[in-house]
């Protein structure tokens, strides 16, 4: 280890400690965080999201048009890129991408390889299932090498952001030839298993700063390489190695002991002794957002709004800032955070005022209110460093105000994401990290349609979520959603709780990626110094 | 008729081995066809090296083991086809006292609940005080402190344990009491005091006795008729006195002569058959006679092929030898260097 | 001695059938069924119908274990319902770690232990006896997350000499052949790398060998106090023979006895209980895997995984049973 | 009489009385424990945790649950309040007091290393029970039904303890409850064989075959002779297992598994809890820790020791 | 000179919390080459502590031990381990009483016996192996080259003890010192055993020192008897006069406890009543007095000194039993009196 340190020359292997396991090497078939990690750094797309920002700037695409009813999307690509395998980028291969993503079937239909597809693009040329969405894909049309127009059927708040998902990076043509080759997964729901070139490196091919090299399951390594025929700025070092640790603390030590160079998810206390001690602990912007949610169906008191009003005055939520959070969180008073656009300076607030708390719980009728109280256990998330702390601190708010708490701890996966998204659990605490930059991306996943996490049918708000939803107009929709948000905080379905940034952490000798609040690092700008 | 009658015991052990089920591979032929016979009121004494099969003897006549074969008449019944309760029932009849005092007591009752527990298993004097009445009037049989009562076995010594042992078989006023080593485990002044009290207690109580042990003298001391066993079956029987003074078979000759006795001039000057070898293995018996591979007077014939009977050669006097007669009149001479005579332990 | 052979493994066949019906049985009668970790928490009651006739859980349980058998006797434990993947590959790519794992630690657990124990029951009732109990019953109670969080603090963070996670370092270049990493650099003499491995191995090794440790040094104290005792280290004595014919030839054989019973049985409990300390120094391996499996309810793995440890616990208990026959001939098999 | 006789029989009485053990088994067991420095030491500290979960509430200066010093962590930077008076240990995590939750914790912890005990231990000694009882004294049948249960027992083992317990917990739910029966049904097996093989050995001994002699029922021979006979060395392992237990327990909540309750901490779920501050505050992690090593000691030492006086060969 | 003189061998046991144990007490006998000499007594009254003394092999802590045992003119107390050590088993050997549980189970026979001849006589290899064969004939083993190949739970009884005195006399010992040989051996064998005894003593003059509690087995092999009571000589004679005219009480009562096969059968015996019971002081006076029938007032006027008459023959006691008072005092000795112990018990139980 001490030997690559000392090196100097920039044929160096970075570490960087990951918190789990990449699923699949093709991020088509991917629908999470760290298979998008490694393949961002191999794949790239039409747009992306600023460095270090949300605002969403071109990539392989210089530039692009979106027409008034934003049906359709011109991309001007840009020139003298090569795929990893050698084969040419332009309007051919892009077009290629598109149409195998619209065209597949079988097994590939299921939510489980093209969750992203659907929920972007929605459905397929021939939907095999009554449950997947109707197609929103039109066509992609090659004008010329270098200009591509893609066409919708109808407009979605979705886009543009779709074309900066790492789901819907470009591969390289020869490679999509070499996985339709392939048998399709096989199995049922659930149980698939993945096409085997999205296992092994060697097949899959992008465009990006590194290629893909190894992926050793056992160890729990995914090796990728500089490719040094990048158009770009090349990558700063020769060999990136993506380790799995999901212990925080064995993250941290390994950082400290030299053995690897950086690690993601610094625990919050974590955080200012690594900076003492000399360590850089960049901090993202914050993107995410962790809230209590409330189910008005099993606790029908929770349907009165005096009762939700006054669980939201019960709560200190600057409290579990200060003591859990790392710095730069901060407590949040709607649902998505002031970074995305559409926050609201003007929604209702309800301040922590334990009096008007019970107040309200008397006026709902609830002063011997009893409510289950759900958690999960053994997990830590970006927006919630560690669930059972902060369950212990609002459990206290709300018992401090007369509310007979029960906790009901539960392991993270599956049961407590099965409970409460089923609706089983009265209140609960969860939280989102966005994919993109549009407000659509948090407050439209939890409130156009009825959920069973919720418990509420709004038929006002479900309309309004609609025609928000197919507002073509940025500008026009930023202003509906601060409208939206003074909706849904008038009629508090749930207490969006508190804001925090992921931090990450680098040994003292690497010059670290731009931080980006989408967890959207780009690890070619990374370097010893 | 006789109280006891033991016809051609077979208690065999199966050896067991297998695969995936054990399966029977041989047999350990402990008690190879024994005929005995005991007086009501008489001591039965039996005697044979270690492993030759006399206690598992003495546990088939108890149904302790599991009879091969035979049949064991016990006062008209035979306790060998006798089952369940029937055989429980029965079970008070006949008692056993053990070789290791300790041992055969559960450490963790005291002597009261020893001696009872006989008697609640077979509803015996259900009243409480009669009951204990009954026990202390055992305990004072056996020369016992009546404040032994309430005291556990590891609070007395050897000869008192023993007492208590003998004490649990009388309780249930048996008809026999089988004592397997009953002094083995004894010091010598101890080993006095029982056999003293088994002898007092069979002149009051008229008591059956069938004592096995493997030291001749003592029961040669307390038994009127012996049987020698030689690897499951009985070689001589005869009444102790006649025993003594003439023993007819070559095993029971070497036996005899090699019990040490506490008297120098005896020792000096009498005359040794030695033995050569050990015991052979009861799993694998010699074929013919069982003591021929270490008989002194072993012949060509007869001797390895045909298992000799126990046949009648005087008053009780019984013998299992093709060569009794022949050895007795002296017509047959042992080996040469299995006798020894006084002199060789003159060295000094 | 091969019939011996034989029938032990012979009778491997009624344990694990009777084992495979009782987990059979007992995996399915947990609350939610296989077919809650394959589906999505929206499935609707007819796509988890749909699922669960695929799966051919409608079926009744016997044909379902008939099918199950059928596999199993082709050595096809399935695929993992997480990752999709062949049982039987999951394994080949993670258990090696876990059983190189186990090996090492067992060794330092063996090398460490059993002289430790000797001293303690030699110097019996004195000071470094007590230590020693003492330090063992440390080596029992402390957690391995803390012992391994300790271990990395002060050697490979403060004093740097071991690394704190891996099996290997990422640069070096290693073929691979069995995935047994030491074993690996041997077959292809790249002894660096085999260095490197076993490099990697002790901390962790360390880590897990604590508790066996431990035990072993209990035994082997308990086990030479008892032989010191028998007459026939008196009769040695007794010929003059040198202390250390005495303690080599005479005491520590016969005390290995029983230490090399529990041995076996330590090292079939290491290797399904070094789920904490590999996750810990980020080893790989079996451990977090089957972890994962077992909170998504991966039954194939998890039924893969029991009958694979109740066979390797058979095998080492024949391992022990020979080892033993050699050791002690009063039980040598024919 | 003379002056001489009377001093022959005060020799004699002398000389018997020294020699009288004058109880039982156990009591010796006792009196040859009580001169064991280590069992004492064993036994005092099990005494005094004892004492501190029986008086806890009265112990704890402050209430373990509350909150009252959340206000002074700050989170962002690693700080949690130390030991200082008034919070004599520091604080936690969530500003509660350490030294009360100490206290407060042991009680679980007793708890649930008692009652996993005698869960495994009850169970064990049942199926331990049954197959020794049927092996020594029901011939044939009785070795079928010994080998049947001995499988299940070989299978148990087999069974990792970590699924046992999962699956335990997909059943009973998270919690204390779900702890016990995961901890205690790993116990199972152990007992089971020890009380086997315990029972084989007494089934085997003169005493039970004069039982039989005497016409007692078999029944009665397995309750009344061979079972409180071969229960010493279950006994013994009852109490290292009661170690052991406490140890198992904490690494069950330690996987989250223990169903953490703020008003009835648990050291293995404070142990747990801790984790996140290793590198910061470790002695969040050292408190619980030592507070388990030292109750685990203890009984440790005492079970040793018991072993040690109740074995047959050092008893003369 | 004789080979060894044991002069007042004293042993005591002193574990803390515990009143000391004064196992041997003031113990003295002698032993010339070529002389057999018996040590009887009931269980636990010293026989094998003394014999253990001797070579010392009792434990270093808790043991005191004191007098003098000069063997050849060296006192085999206070010698430094290291020579007792090249002495055990060259100079002198010991046989104990349990074969099997004497001998290394897991050693075979042969090596057994050559670690004596590799570590007193030098031998190696082939010659230590035909040495050990050669030894394994000599005791009485048939086939011995096979036998050094096998275990000893392969052997019987009777050859396990065959091979334990073929390790013994290995290096021609001077002393041999045989502890309960034969005890756990059937009388058959125990004869086969005496007679190898016999034949080794005469053929290679060795001092044997033979410990038993069986008075049959000295009667025919020993030359000189050391009776023995509660830690200390109570009476030594030659073998005759001692069967002849036993003085001491103990003896007399032993004598009378054995049942003989040659006596006329209906003899009641006539058993020393009690038993003996581990720590009973001679300090106070003669430890056999609660049990003697023959006792005075004088017995308990302090230990009583152990007597010399002109013969040779030794006795500790103030009453001796002289030639026609035997049989008196067997006889008292057997009236029903409750034994002492039981007396005293007796009140202790209802407390
Ligand atoms: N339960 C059993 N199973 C198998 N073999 C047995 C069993 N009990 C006894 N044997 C064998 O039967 C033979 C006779 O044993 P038994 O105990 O009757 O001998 P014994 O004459 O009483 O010997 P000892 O004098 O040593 O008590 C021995 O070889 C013994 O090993
Ligand atoms: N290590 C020891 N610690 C304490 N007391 C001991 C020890 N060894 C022996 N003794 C005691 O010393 C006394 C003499 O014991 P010893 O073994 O010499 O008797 P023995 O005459 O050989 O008896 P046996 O015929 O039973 O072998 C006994 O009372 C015994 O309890
Ligand atoms: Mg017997
Ligand atoms: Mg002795
Ligand atoms: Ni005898």
């Amino acid at each position: 280890d001490s030997d690559r340190d000392e090196s100097g020359s920039d044929d160096q292997t970075f570490v960087f400690g990951a918190p789990g396991d990449p699923k699949s090497l093709d991020p088509s078939l991917a629908t999470d965080g760290e298979t998008f990690r490694v393949t961002r750094q191999v794949f790239e797309t039409l747009l992306e999201h600023e460095p270090g920002g949300t605002k969403i700037v071109p990539a392989l695409a210089e530039s692009y048009q979106q027409s008034p009813d934003g049906l359709k999307w011109d991309f001007k690509l840009r020139s003298g890129v090569t795929f990893h395998d050698g084969e040419a980028f332009n309007a051919a291969a892009v077009c290629k991408n598109f149409e195998r993503w619209y065209n597949w079937s079988g097994t590939y239909q299921s939510t489980n390889f093209s969750g992203y597809w659907q929920e972007l693009m929605g459905g397929f040329a021939k939907n095999e299932s009554k449950e997947t969405p109707a197609a929103n894909f039109k066509s992609c049309t090659p004008n010329g090498d270098l200009d591509v127009t893609i066409e919708v059927n109808k407009y979605s708040a979705t886009l543009p952001g779709a074309f900066t998902h790492a789901a819907m990076a470009l591969h390289s043509p020869k490679s999509i030839d070499a996985y339709a080759a392939e048998p399709p997964p096989t199995g049922q729901e659930g149980s698939f298993t993945y096409p085997q070139y999205s296992q092994t490196a060697g097949t899959v091919a992008g465009t990006g700063p590194f290629k893909l090299t190894n992926w050793d399951k056992g160890a729990q390594q995914v090796t990728l390489e500089r490719n040094d025929n990048y158009y770009g700025t090349k990558a700063g070092v020769q060999k990136l190695v993506f380790q799995t640790i999901k212990d925080a603390n064995a993250g941290r030590q390994a950082l400290e002991a030299g053995d690897i160079d950086g690690y993601d998810l610094v625990a919050p206390s974590d955080v200012k002794p690594l900076q003492d001690a000399g360590y850089q602990v960049p901090t993202r912007g914050v993107f995410n957002l962790l809230y209590l949610g409330m189910q008005q169906e099993t606790e029908p008191l929770l349907a009165k709004k005096e009762v939700r009003e006054a669980i939201a005055h019960a709560i200190d939520k600057q409290s579990i800032v200060n003591s859990k959070l790392p710095p730069g969180a901060v407590a949040a008073n709607q649902f998505m955070p002031d970074t995305v656009e559409g926050y609201s300076d003007s929604v209702p607030e309800y301040a922590y005022d334990p009096d008007v708390a019970k107040e309200k719980l008397k006026a709902g009728g609830a002063e011997n209110l009893s409510i289950d109280f759900c958690y999960p256990t053994e997990v830590s998330r970006p927006y919630m460093p560690s669930p059972p702390d902060i369950f212990e601190i609002l459990k206290a708010n709300l018992q401090a105000v007369g509310i007979t708490v029960n906790d009901k701890p539960m392991k993270w996966a599956p049961d407590y994401l099965d409970a409460t998204d089923a609706g089983k659990c009265p209140l609960y605490i969860i939280g989102w990290t966005g994919d993109y930059n549009e407000a659509f991306n948090f407050i439209g996943t939890w409130f156009s349609v009825y959920d069973s996490g919720w418990g509420f049918k709004d038929e006002k708000l479900f309309a309004d979520m609609a025609a928000v939803s197919a507002e073509p107009d940025q500008a026009k929709r930023v202003e509906m959603y601060k409208a939206l948000n003074n909706q849904i905080m008038e009629f508090l379905p749930g207490v969006p709780l508190t804001s925090s940034p992921p931090s990450m952490a680098f040994a003292k000798n690497v010059k670290p990626p731009t931080t980006s609040p989408l967890t959207q690092e780009n690890f070619a700008e990374v370097s010893f110094t | 008729m006789s109280l006891l009658s033991v016809r051609d015991l077979k208690v065999h052990f199966p050896i067991k081995r297998g695969v995936l089920f054990d399966r029977t591979i041989g047999h350990v032929y402990a008690v190879d066809g024994v005929s005995l016979d005991v007086e009501r009121g008489g001591t039965y004494g039996l005697v044979g090296e270690s492993g030759c099969g006399k206690s598992t003897l003495g546990r088939a006549v108890l149904r302790l083991v599991d009879v091969t074969s035979g049949s064991v008449e016990f006062d008209g019944k035979d306790l060998a086809t006798l089952k369940g309760e029937p055989l429980r029932k029965e079970r008070s009849r006949l008692q056993m006292v053990f070789q290791d005092p300790m041992s055969s007591l559960d450490p963790r009752q005291n002597v009261e609940s020893i001696l009872s527990e006989g008697l609640a298993a077979h509803g015996m004097i259900g009243d409480r005080k009669a009951r204990r009445a009954h026990i202390q009037q055992t305990l004072d049989a056996v020369g016992l402190p009546r404040g032994a009562l309430s005291r556990y076995p590891h609070e007395f010594s050897g000869g008192q344990r023993q007492r208590i042992g003998i004490a649990r078989a009388l309780v249930l006023k048996p008809d026999v009491i089988i004592a397997d080593e009953p002094v083995s485990a004894l010091d010598v002044s101890v080993q006095a005091q029982v056999i003293n009290l088994l002898e007092e207690l069979q002149n009051d109580l008229g008591l059956t006795y069938l004592v096995i042990a493997h030291d001749l003298a003592v029961v040669r001391h307390i038994s009127d008729t012996i049987g020698v066993m030689y690897l499951g079956g009985i070689v001589e029987e005869a009444p102790s006195d006649v025993l003594y003074v003439s023993p007819r078979h070559p095993y029971t000759k070497a036996l005899m002569s090699a019990v040490p006795v506490p008297d120098p001039e005896v020792e000096d000057s009498r005359e040794r058959v030695l033995l050569k070898g050990d015991l052979p293995s009861p799993a694998n018996p010699p074929t013919g006679c069982r003591f021929h591979t270490r008989c002194p007077w072993r012949q060509e014939t007869r001797c390895d092929t045909e298992r000799p009977e126990l046949t009648l050669v005087g008053d009780g006097h019984k013998v299992a030898c093709h060569w009794a007669a022949e050895i007795e009149a002296g017509e047959i001479q042992p080996k040469s260097d299995a006798v020894v005579g006084a002199t060789t332990a003159e060295v000094a | 001695m091969l019939r011996y052979i034989v029938r032990r493994l012979l009778q491997l066949v009624p344990t694990l059938f009777g084992l495979s019906i009782l987990l059979f049985a007992w995996l399915h009668s947990l609350p939610g069924g296989p077919e809650a970790a394959m589906l999505d928490v929206r499935a609707t009651d007819a796509k988890r119908a749909e699922v669960r006739a695929a799966l051919g859980l409608d079926e009744p349980l016997i044909v379902q274990y008939g099918r199950f058998m059928k596999r199993l006797v082709r050595f096809d434990l399935g695929d993992s319902f997480t990752t999709g993947t062949p049982v039987m590959e999951e394994f080949g790519r993670r258990f090696p770690a876990t059983v190189e794992l186990t090996v090492v630690a067992m060794i330092i657990a063996i090398c460490a232990g059993i002289p430790l124990g000797y001293l303690a029951a030699r110097r019996h009732g004195r000071i470094f006896d007590g230590l020693t109990v003492t330090g063992s019953l440390l080596g029992i109670c402390i957690p391995i997350f803390f012992l391994g969080f300790i271990l990395k603090a002060i050697f490979a963070v403060k004093l740097g000499w071991f690394p704190s996670l891996g099996r290997q370092d990422v640069d070096v270049n290693a073929t691979r052949v069995t995935e047994f990493y030491v074993l690996d650099g041997i077959l292809t003499q790249e002894w660096d790398a085999s260095l490197n491995a076993l490099w990697h191995l002790i901390l962790p090794a360390i880590a897990l060998a604590s508790i066996p440790f431990a035990i072993i040094v209990r035994m082997t104290r308990a086990s030479v106090l008892e032989v010191l005792g028998e007459d026939y280290v008196r009769t040695a004595e007794a010929k003059g023979l040198r202390e250390n014919t005495v303690r080599g030839r005479h005491v520590l054989r016969n005390a290995m006895l029983p230490v090399v019973t529990s041995i076996g049985l330590l090292t079939g409990g290491l290797l399904s209980g070094a789920v904490l300390t590999e996750t810990v120094f980020v080893f790989g391996g079996i451990g977090s895997f089957l972890a994962t499996a077992i909170s998504n309810r991966d039954y194939p793995v998890l039924m893969g995984f029991i009958m694979i440890i109740a066979v390797i616990y058979v095998l080492i208990n024949l391992a022990v049973d020979l080892s033993y026959s050699v050791l002690d001939p009063r039980v040598r098999v024919r | 009489m003379s002056a001489k006789t009377d001093r022959i029989d005060r020799l004699a009485e002398l000389t018997a009385r020294k020699d009288e053990g004058g109880h039982g088994l156990w009591y010796e067991a006792f009196r040859r424990l009580r001169r064991n420095p280590l069992a004492m030491t064993g036994a005092v500290i099990i005494l005094l945790f004892v004492l501190i979960a029986i008086l806890a509430p009265w112990l704890a200066p402050h209430d373990p649950a509350a909150q009252t010093w959340l206000g002074e962590i700050r989170g962002a930077e690693g700080f949690i309040p130390g030991p200082r008076s008034g919070n004599w240990l520091g604080v936690d995590g969530l500003g509660r007091d350490e030294l009360s939750r100490l206290i407060i914790g042991s009680r679980q912890s007793l708890l649930v290393g008692v009652v996993a005990t005698l869960l495994g231990f009850t169970a064990g000694a049942i199926l331990g029970g049954l197959s020794g009882a049927f092996l020594g004294m029901f011939g044939k049948a009785g070795r079928w039904v010994d080998s049947i249960l001995m499988r299940f027992n070989d299978m148990a083992l087999a069974v990792p303890s970590l699924l046992l317990a999962i699956s335990v917990a997909t059943i009973l739910g998270q919690g204390l409850v779900t702890v016990m029966i995961a901890v205690g049904v790993t116990q199972i097996p152990v007992f089971a064989r020890l009380l086997r093989g315990s029972m084989l050995a007494q089934s085997h001994s003169d005493y039970v075959l004069a039982s039989t002699a005497l016409g007692v029922r078999k029944r009665r021979i397995v309750l009344n002779h061979i079972l409180p006979n071969s229960m010493s060395p279950v006994l013994v392992q009852a109490t290292l297992s009661l170690a052991t237990a406490i140890i198992e327990a904490a690494g069950l909540s330690f996987l989250g598994l223990g169903g953490a309750n703020a008003a009835n901490p648990e050291w293995g779920v404070m142990l747990a809890d801790s984790q996140q501050y290793l590198a910061t505050n470790l002695r969040l992690a050292v408190y619980p820790a030592v507070a388990i090593i030292i109750t685990a000691l203890g009984f440790t030492l005492l079970g040793e020791a018991m072993r040690e006086a109740l074995d047959p060969k050092l008893r003369k | 000179m004789a080979l060894l003189e044991v002069e007042d061998l004293a042993v005591t046991f002193q574990r803390k919390g515990t009143a000391p144990v004064h196992a041997v007490d003031g113990v003295s006998f002698t032993v010339a080459e070529g002389q057999v000499v018996g040590l009887v007594g009931e269980s636990g009254c010293g026989k094998s502590v003394t014999s253990l003394a001797l070579m010392g092999l009792l434990a270093k802590r808790g043991v005191k031990v004191g007098g003098k045992a000069l063997f050849d003119g060296n006192d085999l107390l206070t010698m430094p381990g290291s020579t007792l050590r090249d002495m055990r088993g060259s100079e002198m050997a010991m046989i104990f009483q349990d074969p099997l549980s004497s001998l290394n189970p897991v050693i075979p026979i042969g090596l057994q016996v050559t670690e004596v001849l590799k570590r007193h006589r030098g031998m190696k290899g082939e010659p230590a192996e035909k040495e050990a064969a050669d030894l394994l004939d000599r005791v009485g083993i048939p086939d011995p080259r096979r036998r050094l190949k096998e275990y000893p739970h392969q052997l019987s009884g009777g050859m396990r003890q065959r091979a334990l005195i073929a390790m013994a006399v290995a290096c021609r010992p001077r002393l041999l010192i045989a502890d309960e040989p034969t005890t756990a051996l059937d009388v058959t064998i125990q004869a086969q055993i005496l007679e190898l005894l016999k034949e080794l003593v005469a053929q290679q003059g060795t001092a044997l020192i033979m410990i038993t509690h069986d008075l049959g087995v000295v009667a025919g092999l020993c030359d000189e008897i050391n009776v023995m009571y509660a830690g200390r000589v109570v009476e030594g004679a030659a073998r005759r006069p001692l069967f002849a005219s036993p003085t001491h009480p103990y003896s007399v009562g032993l004598l009378g406890s054995i049942p003989r096969l040659d006596a006329p059968r209906g003899e009641k015996l006539k058993p020393i009543p009690g038993s003996v019971r581990d720590n009973i002081a001679w300090a106070d006076g003669c430890a056999f007095a609660p049990r003697c029938a023959h006792r005075t007032d004088e017995c308990l006027d302090g230990p009583p000194a152990l007597v010399q008459t002109y013969t040779g023959h030794a006795y500790r006691c103030v009453n001796p039993v002289t030639g026609d008072e035997v049989e008196a005092v067997t006889a008292a000795a057997t009236l029903p009196a409750p034994s002492i112990v039981d007396a005293t018990t007796d009140s202790d139980g209802e407390a």
